[in-house]
């Protein structure tokens, strides 16, 4: 029999080790799998190269393990924000590297990764200080820039149900890079609300299926941090 | 003459979306068309984080913070509305689906040119979000901006010095004293507020217009 | 108040134009929209590009167009099956021209063109027949294939639910291509085992969002022609 | 000698597909494979026409046209299976995360080509369905197949004379006779069936063999 569920956030991320790639989901904060990222902070492991939106909100998720001094590059399309002040303090210090993408950049270079393609020419940032150095064409009249597929080591996602085989939905607008991430990541870690009874998620609702997930483990709402 | 304020130009901007239209509102000012969109008519506002069908703010109390905008606040769906992640969201906008975006800026070139995603100062810690790809990506990019800066310099130039956020990609200018087309054949002015000669939007814009035809005073 | 629904399937594609680009959803006879081919067919044009994973089986739908004469051209990865003879006889004839596409390559140049991407490295097909030509690239030690994206006019497709809106759900494996083509056609066209009211679908699991749909129109299952 | 029967053969190759294992099942004989896995383990099965999860045919009467395999016959969904778009099915494959793929071959070559799409004969209409995107991008691809043709020739060759589906993607070969290996290091013999020697394979096979460590008769 095949479980996936893990007792714990801690023996899901057991074996994230220093130097890892680590594609942390969420949008500002909805989707952020914060039990996840507080286990990870807990194993003490540093020198993170973290893929997520943004670069951290207030004291919590990513702005957490940035604080914690864990990440030494960051992959985003929005760090600067009213309460991303850990990033800033980190990125001004030159104690973080920032590497700037367009969102839809972003979530295609993930989704490339995911699908096995090689690289993608992609119409945004043709012309801009993004794509500076980059491989440009121009295709049926309209420029392109040439972007290669992200991937990573670890995804951690937060999503709303999953079962034992790692099937999974989502709630509302923290779906966002959940779905493309868990294609992207060598090992994928899911925090649910529940986890069901392996047939409790109707197959034609499934987001993602279990295939692209290696563990799912459930953390209660009730015990989840306040995401506001 | 009477400059338009924030609410009268989200007003203006707002008569310009038909019924129908699949649109994005930017973060900060563009936000604010929502509130003048009719409400008897369908218009499916996106959000670049995941839904489409974007409602009202709800009920102070009644927020559920998985339920945003872009500008990570509080949001409703509408009867209709769905999510879906993050790709498909951004192959609504850079393939072409989304009708009309409606962004904020530094500055616009005549030619359509946008910058709006970074100062370029020393020191500056750029964020670009999903600018880039609503400007490119959607078939009508809108601008909504004071046509002066603080320093009373024109926003609307030959060609833009702030880093860009997407070449030739505007194509409506929605300001607090005129209506302008930009793109190939340069700028034109659609309309102009109460009182305002374009011999003065001229000197104002410092840059060649002319009156776009059927422009209205 | 926008209803994207119509009165018949003659209504719903109407305005197909002779020489039009149309893909068509369906693997093998499932997701096959029979009704909107039929409809197709009665309008009398021809001249037409079809893009579907096969090339028709026996008698119905896309097998039908063909068998009527109204296609000049065929994108597809599996033209030959036991029952392609509609397709084999035109073929064999000159009649026909047919570009074959690996399933994958065909998905994802599908995917490509709805998601605005101007080419895509792809991983297969390099070193065969169907890579003759075109131009590759090693990436990370790994061999690639440019492909550019499918788009075209028209897609008919067949869910299983949808609504006023265009908001789309489908039925087991019948999903197959729909998705896809519904966001690389400038045309989608859907018909739908039943139209429900709006918010008859819950949000969180609408498949294709009704951007991506342009006209539905109802074909009851008990009027659908038998699909075995 | 006692050659493997199509039976024999799909047992074999199930006897190498271990518990928690994603597979695709070519159409033809692979398919047969499903009939020999064990039920008592989770062992998934992908069809790239959209379902992960696909359990056995349905009785006779019961079948769903709209839950059918890459064959085009009606099959069932396990519970815990799901339905998804042909986007995502490739990727599946594509992507590498599909770990084991098995395929029908008219050819494979020593070091691991792949022929097994299209005969190459004047008038024949080719078709390619899957076969290229399984072939490459599955972790393992595994061939079942006849070791010879009807007239006697061997499948397992120096470098294929047919068109390629695709470039040093194999890593096993089921035949009726034996099961090899083939990669860059040239193929090896990881176990014959009884009575057969060395010696007699390589004369069969007409490329050069060497024993796997650890083959067994």
């Amino acid at each position: 029999m095949i479980d996936k569920s893990m007792s714990s956030a801690a023996a899901a991320v057991a074996d994230i080790r220093d130097g890892a790639s680590v594609m942390i989901g969420g949008f500002g904060t909805a989707g952020m799998p914060d039990e996840l990222i507080d286990a990870l902070i807990a194993r003490g492991v540093g020198n993170l190269t973290i893929i997520n939106n943004n670069a951290g909100n207030g004291e919590t998720g990513v702005a957490a393990l940035i604080k914690a001094g864990r990440v030494r590059k960051i992959i985003c399309s929005f760090p600067r924000q009213s309460d991303s002040h850990h990033f800033d303090a980190r990125y001004r210090a030159g104690e973080i590297e920032l590497e700037l993408v367009p969102q839809g950049n972003l979530a295609a270079r993930i989704q490339a990764a995911g699908a096995g393609l090689g690289a993608i020419f992609t119409p945004t940032g043709y012309g801009t200080l993004l794509a500076e150095g980059k491989e440009t064409r121009e295709i049926d009249g309209k420029q392109y820039v040439l972007e290669h597929p992200i991937q990573a080591d670890f995804a951690l996602i937060k999503a709303h149900r999953g079962d034992r085989w790692g099937n999974l939905t989502y709630r509302k607008t923290a779906r966002n890079f959940g779905p493309i991430m868990a294609m992207a990541a060598k090992c994928t870690i899911a925090q649910v609300a529940q986890i069901v009874p392996l047939g409790g998620i109707d197959p034609e609702i499934v987001v993602t299926p279990g295939i692209f997930v290696q563990r799912v483990v459930e953390i209660a709402p009730a015990n989840a941090t306040a995401s506001a | 003459m009477q400059r338009l304020n924030r609410e009268q130009m989200a007003a203006r901007v707002a008569k310009d979306i038909p019924e129908g239209a699949y649109v994005n509102l930017g973060i900060g000012l563009p936000t604010m068309v929502a509130n003048y969109l009719p409400t008897d008519k369908d218009i499916f506002l996106q959000s670049e984080n995941g839904l489409l069908g974007m409602g009202p703010a709800p009920a102070k109390g009644e927020e559920d913070w998985e339920l945003i905008n872009a500008g990570k606040q509080a949001v409703t769906l509408l009867t209709g509305g769905c999510f879906f992640h993050h790709a498909d969201s951004f192959a609504m906008m850079r393939g072409g689906h989304l009708d009309i975006c409606v962004l904020g800026a530094f500055q616009v070139s005549v030619n359509g040119d946008l910058a709006n995603w970074h100062t370029g100062e020393p020191g500056a810690i750029p964020a670009v979000g999903g600018a880039m790809d609503l400007a490119i990506g959607a078939k009508q990019t809108f601008v909504m901006m004071e046509l002066l800066t603080k320093q009373g310099q024109s926003k609307l130039v030959e060609s833009c010095t702030y880093p860009l956020t997407g070449l030739a990609c505007v194509s409506r200018v929605y300001t607090d004293l005129a209506v302008f087309e930009v793109g190939a054949a340069g700028a034109s002015v659609v309309e102009m507020v109460d009182g305002l000669s374009l011999d003065e939007l001229q000197g104002l814009a410092g840059v060649p217009l002319r009156a776009a035809e059927g422009a209205r005073n």
